[in-house]
């Protein structure tokens, strides 16, 4: 399983860039889920992997029982999971943001903090209005 | 968006229900599965749900005060709970106990307080994305 | 309380969350906010030096098993100069942030932005540098994007992507290493991985680290995000990140191969100190191109990286020393850069050269404030900048590493150019329109006094460069002997 | 001597309050030249003292780590500059304030000149070479606000600015030069390196260091092939031409030379090419002044030969070479000071410094003709001035030095070339015949023509008693090059040597050229305009045109501005750096031994394959929500079957919420489009499989190597016991790591403020953006 999981998780990173990698910004928000998921599977990794043994103490006893999945990575997991969750929500709103400002996803015409280009005109109300849906 | 007027009616049951739910998640969270978090995602989703099936109107108006005081309160309660030990000459977050277990709920200390300082924020963020989204 | 530089800021954030409404209070509270943070600051930095490195158990539980707060020297003195950005940022934005940013959230943001920052220094613990710099990310993510103007978005876009995936490869990298050492706390870790017997998969992570924390620091070739979107927020935004957020990834380079990943300096640090003569060079390229005020600046931020990574290249205690010098001249002088670009905005309307013009003519005092930090950075004696090169270049020599202080001191030169370039187009050159009349303009005091405070605490820091080399050097040889810190936090060491 | 030490101080303040106290006594200002008066004064009586070789000392600590001290130090050689320095700096100041008078900027011309008059007395008494270096840097700096006094105009830009870069370079290679013999001396005391100069000479990095100290001199005295900034400098006003660029700062490099004559004269490098960089210069300036007719430029260029000479001389290195350079040092900085004030009293007084122009101009400008005539008369070498002496010594040392024939010859083509230019600068203008424009020359304020004449006089009288210096100046500071008490006589009349021989004959030649000089410059000129795109002047603004076209390549090519780009070479940096590790520092690369997968993992897996292969190609949004979901639900189960509970419910409830979050926000956002070619995805595949092997193999690497977490069982264990919480996630979630969460929910909070503000903040920009309201759906 340990290989298993590393050959997913190596799958779920390569989507991942390939996806970062397009033009489309909806595209690259595919990619920034991807990649999250990739790493929570390697965090999940990291310890042994140990099926239906969850790190609780029985009511009865003081400790756990003898075997019992690490609790370490599956706390990191949380929190990154729910770090994750912030930014892609930040992420995604910035994204409709830029699409309803700029007029278009894709990222080449996205360049003018980079290189001087001229002052392209803000997208046109009209267009904007136009549920694409 | 359509709204049927069965997810509306369900919605006004559900909700409720789910936030007693969220609200025994919290509470049993130091114990069984659980915690903040979780409490706080169950709360939140059953107030989107709401918020979604009835109106965003109507989920404003349900709240008791502002998302963003929510979040506000919640972060710190949790702060809170860990400047009380400081108070007491502690490092940060040290975790403190009553003596005597309240019933239904166990224990209480105060990373029970710091759990609900997260419950809150999550609950909080949630909504206030939504209406965000929602009220434009 | 070495907690409280991440508490303080907590609290006023929330403060600040909590004042949503009030305008005036929240700038109230912003004032009172950074001068607590920075009594606080200067406190613990006397107590670190009178008293060597702080530590704190988080929730009394033990160490490694909870997560410990250390301060050494090396993070005193970043959180003091933190401080000190936050207090003059903060009076800056009084008159330096319009008031809608204000109405959504400026302020919060800034005090959070500040808890990350301070929590990435204090912290000694891997997974929670993460945490850290998540809040810190988050909050300078939303600060850039705040206001939603468009090369705002467009730059926040490339920022937030390629940051993106700098957390991913950080955390994976946690993961990994954790794996490996079975530990998150860098004591212990420091402790743990010597002992392995794969010393070669320690480097194979520590190069992750490299990239990951290279990429937030925006060395060659990670930086693009920098010059992507440095000069798209309002100055007293860029000011504020130019002072702390690439520091923050060099700080974790520092923190990281100084104590975790030193088993195979050979390899690491001679890769550390190339990648640090091609960031000068890139940098200071990139700089010379540039006609906007901002992004010239911008660029410069890189330059000045590698010098701070040419000490942690050549990895001797003179060298570490240099270069937490060098990290508190350029802190300073690099934000009151900024700072004096903002009013020279407000005064001409304008960051372009080619349209700016004639303000050392009509408001000599706004051109003395550009001047002195300007000729520092640029490493002109008796300026800080002059002693941080020197002490650089006299550690390169002592290590008998030419080529790196060759190509340091070329890079000052083009540094002179560009800092010279932007004196003869916009306060020499006669101003470009006649409708601009700067001499009438009035400026806020609220943006003048704290640029003018922190251009004389920039030439504080060279006046007193001995005293300030001194804490360096003290500093430095914290970092030069690992045992130090871990005995600080896991007490006797077995 | 207390005076001194303090003057660098009151300089600086001085040179602050400059502006205010200008502004405060207008007309009186040029009171401040007391200043530098009194420091005249205070020195003149401390030559008696090191006259008899004594040397005033003092040293206070300033940044001791790096090595450097504010070790001020007053020998013979600094004492003939800082003579020079505040001399010349109080005349100027008179000069300059009668010159500018009505300038709005006069009070920062005082200031500025101030400032760098006291640190050219910083140069010349520094005995640290750190404390010199900073010194230095400060003439440059003032030299560049100097000569970009007249701001406005581009050209006095432009040539600020070389002069800076170019002495700035310099500069530069000096503090490497001075860091290196730190390095083997362990010391930045000048003193300290001459008496240890037998071990710097031994260390094999002796020519590195003497050459890129070199670097720095030639660069501030304007030799060959650096030259080219001192005639752009003539941009500046006048009095700082004559200050800063022939009297004083370019003499800076001439001062280190003399100063570390006696470290690195015993260096094989020293005569090879010092005398051969200064003969270029020697020879090459005065050639090329023959070519102008800018009064300034004339002198401009002269001055470069005259520092040729000097330099020249001490290259030579005998005894006589030495005195030789140090009598060229005074004469020439007196009477070419001179001769630019009185350029400036010319163009004051006509409104020209056209020599083809100007004319008779001496019947209406007596005593600045008297001051032209008297100084062109020491510039010519011509009995009883100083640079007649100054001339003797010169051939008699090429005389007795080897190559006499080649090198005498080469300095009397110079010292004719000296001579012409004499006359046109010095005759020409005030005797020769007018030209045709009308110009209606008058004399200025005697603060103007004061100063020429003061120095053109003192040309005379120590011509006239040439042991005045030759005593008390020139031997005291002989002896600080030669490190032993040298005996200097000097005197009018030799007997008939053959230098007087050689004399005769550049005069003869020299005023033959002079008067031949409207027909004899345009070739001249023509000549060098030939030359000129081979020569360092060229070279200059192509160099700087080189290095900013490559900026600006580099830059275009690495910031496109194509985010994809930026992905794709942080991509390929990792995997580049990741596999140099591997192979350079090899691990272990054990698969670990593969157990039969249980049947719930098979399909698991095998649904977020299917799905993430499937979501890389979705055409539509919903279907990539879909599976996105997919995805993260089975990642959830997999949380379940493997003990995560906690972790599943978690995961369970972000899925919904992000494909809820999904719904709201992606259907306004636009369709799927197909934007890249074929080549382009099959490149970026290829970096994406990459990148994913990397990781896969990474977490192999690790996990060959077993080690068990010691902090699990400590949790596990305290968990009950002492943070009473039987869910051992949760209990480090809200107790061991609280802190963590305590981040994680700020985090959360502030993103969702960024929505909020995002989304409201922009939707109000919007409305300001708006057109006016005409064509609206609504």
């Amino acid at each position: 399983m340990v290989l298993l999981l590393a050959i997913t998780a190596g799958v779920l990173f390569a989507a991942a860039i390939y996806m970062i990698l397009r033009r489309s910004l909806v595209k690259i928000l595919v990619g920034l889920l991807l990649l999250s998921y990739a790493v929570n599977l390697l965090l999940f990794n990291s310890a042994d992997l140990i099926p239906a043994r969850p790190p609780l103490v029985a009511a009865d006893s003081l400790l756990p029982p003898t075997i019992y999945a690490d609790p370490v990575p599956q706390a990191l997991i949380l929190t990154a999971i729910v770090i994750g969750f912030g930014l892609t929500a930040f992420a995604v709103v910035l994204m409709r943001q830029v699409y309803s400002t700029l007029g278009t996803d894709d990222l080449n015409e996205m360049r003018c903090t980079d290189i001087p280009c001229q002052e392209v005109e803000i997208a046109s109300e009209e267009e904007l209005m136009e549920d694409p849906l | 968006m359509q709204r049927s007027i069965l997810l509306s009616a369900a919605a006004h049951y559900l909700m409720p229900l789910m936030l007693v739910f969220s609200i025994f998640l919290l509470i049993r969270g130091h114990n069984e599965v659980g915690g903040g978090f979780a409490g706080g995602l169950v709360a939140a989703s059953g107030l989107m749900l709401y918020g979604i099936a009835i109106s965003p109107a109507a989920l404003r108006k349900l709240l008791p005060i502002q998302p963003h005081l929510i979040v506000g309160i919640g972060l710190l309660s949790a702060l809170l709970s860990g400047a009380i030990p400081m108070l007491m000459g502690k490092p940060f977050l040290t975790g403190q106990w009553l003596k005597t277990p309240l019933p239904v709920i166990g224990k209480v200390g105060t990373p029970l307080l710091f759990d609900t300082g997260v419950y809150l924020v999550v609950i909080g963020v949630v909504v206030w994305i939504l209406l965000t989204l929602a009220e434009e | 309380m070495i907690a409280l530089p991440i508490l303080s800021p907590l609290l006023f954030g929330i403060l600040n969350l909590l004042a949503w409404r009030s305008a005036r209070l929240q700038k109230a509270l912003s004032l009172a906010g950074g001068a607590v943070q920075l009594g606080v600051a200067l406190w613990l930095l006397h107590t670190v030096q009178q008293s060597g490195i702080q530590h704190l158990q988080v929730g009394n539980w033990p160490a490694p098993f909870g997560i410990s707060l250390v301060m050494d020297l090396f993070s005193a003195i970043l959180v003091s100069v933190a401080a000190v950005i936050a207090l003059v940022v903060a009076a800056y934005s009084q008159a330096g942030i319009d008031a809608p940013r204000v109405q959504f959230g400026y302020y919060p943001l800034f005090f959070l932005l500040l808890m990350g920052v301070n929590g990435a220094f204090i912290t000694g613990d891997l997974f929670n540098l993460y945490v850290w710099f998540e809040v810190m990310l988050m909050a300078s993510f939303v600060m850039l994007a705040l206001g939603g103007e468009r090369p705002q978005i467009e730059g926040a876009i490339k920022y937030l992507i390629l940051n993106l995936l700098s957390s991913t490869l950080f955390l994976s990298a946690v993961g990994l290493l954790y794996n490996l050492g079975g530990t998150l706390n860098m004591a212990d870790l420091a402790l743990r991985l010597p002992k392995l017997e794969q010393g070669n998969q320690v480097t194979l992570i520590a190069i992750l680290f490299l990239v990951a924390f290279g990429i937030k620091s925006a060395i060659f070739p990670l930086f693009f995000w920098l010059p992507a979107s440095y000069h798209t927020p309002p100055v007293t935004v860029t000011a504020l990140f130019s002072g702390l957020l690439t520091k923050v990834g060099v700080y974790a380079l520092f923190r990281v191969f100084t104590l975790l990943f030193v088993q195979d300096t050979a390899y690491t640090h001679a890769l550390i100190l190339v990648i640090a003569g091609f960031t000068m060079v890139t940098g200071v390229f990139g700089a010379a191109a540039q006609t906007d005020f901002r992004r010239l600046l911008s660029f410069h931020i890189i330059s000045q990286i590698g010098y701070l990574l040419m000490g942690l290249g050549l990895f001797s205690q003179p060298a570490l020393a240099a270069s937490i010098y060098f990290m508190v001249h350029v802190i300073l002088a690099k934000t009151s850069l900024f700072l004096v670009a903002g009013i020279v905005e407000k005064l001409d309307g304008s960051f372009n050269l080619k349209e700016l013009g004639g303000i050392y003519r009509t408001r000599f005092g706004v051109a003395l404030l550009f001047l002195l930090p300007a000729l520092s950075l640029a490493g002109l004696p008796p300026l800080s900048g002059f002693f941080a090169k020197l002490a650089l270049i006299v550690a390169g020599f002592e290590l008998q590493q030419y080529s790196i202080v060759a190509v340091g001191l070329a890079v000052s030169l083009m540094t002179l150019y560009s800092m010279t370039k932007v004196w003869n187009e916009a306060f020499w050159k006669e101003p470009q329109q006649s409708t601009h009349h700067p001499a009438h303009k009035p400026i806020s005091a609220w943006l003048w006094a704290p640029t003018a405070a922190l251009v004389l605490l920039s030439l504080l820091a060279g006046m007193l460069a001995e005293p300030l080399l001194g804490l360096a050097n003290q500093a430095a040889a914290q970092l030069a002997d690992p045992s130090i810190y871990i005995q600080a936090v896991l007490g006797a060491v077995p | 001597m207390i005076f001194l030490s303090f003057s660098v101080l009151t300089g600086i303040l001085l040179a602050g309050l400059a502006p205010l106290l200008h502004r405060r006594f207008a007309t009186r200002s040029a009171a401040l030249a007391l200043f530098p008066l009194a420091i005249f004064a205070q020195l003149c009586l401390a030559i008696p003292e090191v006259a008899a070789g004594k040397a005033w000392q003092v040293a206070l600590p300033w940044v001791p780590s790096l090595g450097l001290s504010l070790s001020l130090r007053l020998d013979g050689l600094g004492l003939v500059m800082a003579l020079l320095i505040s001399g010349i700096g109080a005349l100027v100041i008179i000069y300059g304030g009668a010159y500018l008078h009505g300038h709005p900027f006069l009070g920062r011309f005082y200031s500025l000149v101030i400032l760098f008059m006291t640190a050219m007395l910083g140069v010349v008494l520094s005995d640290n070479a750190l404390l010199l270096f900073v010194f230095w840097e400060l003439t440059s700096i003032s030299s560049f606000f100097l000569i970009g006094f007249e701001h406005h105009k581009a050209n006095a830009r432009a040539a600020a600015w070389q002069a800076l870069l170019v002495t700035g370079s310099g500069g530069l290679a000096m503090l490497a030069g001075f860091s290196l013999l730190a390095k083997i001396t362990a010391s930045f005391e000048i003193s300290h390196w001459i008496g240890h100069s037998a071990d710097i000479l031994a260390h094999p990095l002796a020519p590195a260091a003497f050459l890129l100290i070199l670097a720095g001199a030639a660069t501030k005295s304007a030799q060959f092939p650096f030259h080219f900034w001192l005639p752009n400098a003539m941009e500046a006003p006048t009095p700082v031409s004559a200050y800063l660029h022939s009297a004083t700062m370019v003499k800076a490099g001439i001062y280190l030379l003399a100063r570390l004559f006696p470290v690195f004269s015993g260096l094989a490098l020293w005569p090879m090419v010092i005398t051969s960089m200064g003969l270029i210069t020697l020879v090459g300036g005065a050639l090329l002044a023959l070519a102008q007719t800018d009064l300034k430029r004339l002198l401009a260029y002269t001055t470069v030969s005259a520092l040729g000479s000097m330099v020249f001389f001490l290259g030579l290195g005998t005894t006589l070479a030495v005195k030789t350079a140090l009598v060229v040092l005074i004469a020439h900085a007196l009477y070419k000071g001179a001769l630019f004030l009185v350029a400036g009293c010319v163009d004051h007084g006509t409104g020209t410094r056209d020599i083809t122009i100007l004319g008779g101009a001496g019947r209406a400008m007596p005593f600045t003709a008297t001051a032209a005539g008297l100084a062109g008369l020491s510039m010519a070498g011509i009995a009883p001035l100083l640079g007649f002496i100054a001339k003797e010594l010169m051939y008699e040392a090429t005389l007795e030095a080897t190559l006499p024939a080649l090198l005498t010859g080469l300095l009397l083509v110079a010292n004719v070339g000296m001579v012409a230019v004499a006359g046109w600068v010095s005759f020409k203008p005030f005797w020769g015949k007018p030209g045709q424009e009308h110009l209606h020359p008058h004399e200025g304020p005697a603060a103007l023509w004061f100063p020429p004449l003061l120095l053109a006089a003192l040309s005379l009288l120590l011509g006239a008693f040439p042991q005045l210096i030759g005593k008390w100046l020139v031997a005291p500071a002989a002896q600080a090059l030669w490190q032993a008490p040298l005996s200097v006589k000097l005197s009018l009349w030799h007997g008939l040597t053959p230098m007087l021989g050689l004399s005769a004959l550049t005069l003869l030649l020299g005023i033959g050229i002079s008067a031949a000089g409207p027909r004899l410059q345009p070739g001249i000129t023509r000549f060098w305009h030939a030359l000129a795109k081979f020569g360092p002047a060229a070279f200059y603004p192509r160099s700087l045109h080189a290095v900013l076209s490559f900026a600006a390549w580099q830059t275009t090519v690495l910031q496109s501005g194509y985010l994809r780009l930026y992905v794709g070479s942080i991509v390929l940096f990792t995997v580049i750096l990741a596999a140099l590790t591997l192979a350079l520092r090899p691990s272990q690369f054990s698969v670990p031994t593969i157990l039969p997968p249980r049947f719930y993992d098979v399909v698991l897996i095998g649904i977020i394959l299917t799905a993430t292969f499937l979501v890389t190609r979705a055409r539509s949004r919903l279907a990539t929500i879909a599976l996105l979901g997919s995805i993260g639900f089975s990642i959830a189960i997999l949380f379940l079957l493997y003990s995560a509970p906690d972790l599943a419910m978690v995961q369970f409830a972000i899925e919904t919420l992000t494909v809820i979050l999904f719904v709201l926000v992606l259907y306004r956002l636009p369709k799927f489009k197909q934007l890249s070619s074929r080549a382009t995805k099959t490149a970026d595949m290829l970096l994406a499989l990459m990148g994913g092997v990397l990781m896969t193999a990474l977490m192999l690497i690790v996990s060959a190597h077993n080690s068990d977490s010691h902090l699990t069982r400590y949790f596990a264990e305290s968990s009950l016991p002492l943070a009473n919480g039987r869910n051992i996630v949760n209990v480090i979630l809200v107790d061991f790591r609280g802190f963590d969460t305590l981040g994680e929910i700020t985090v959360l909070a502030i993103a969702a403020l960024g929505v909020f503000s995002l989304v409201r903040l922009a939707k109000k920009g919007g409305q300001k953006r708006q057109a006016p309201p005409t064509g609206g759906k609504q």
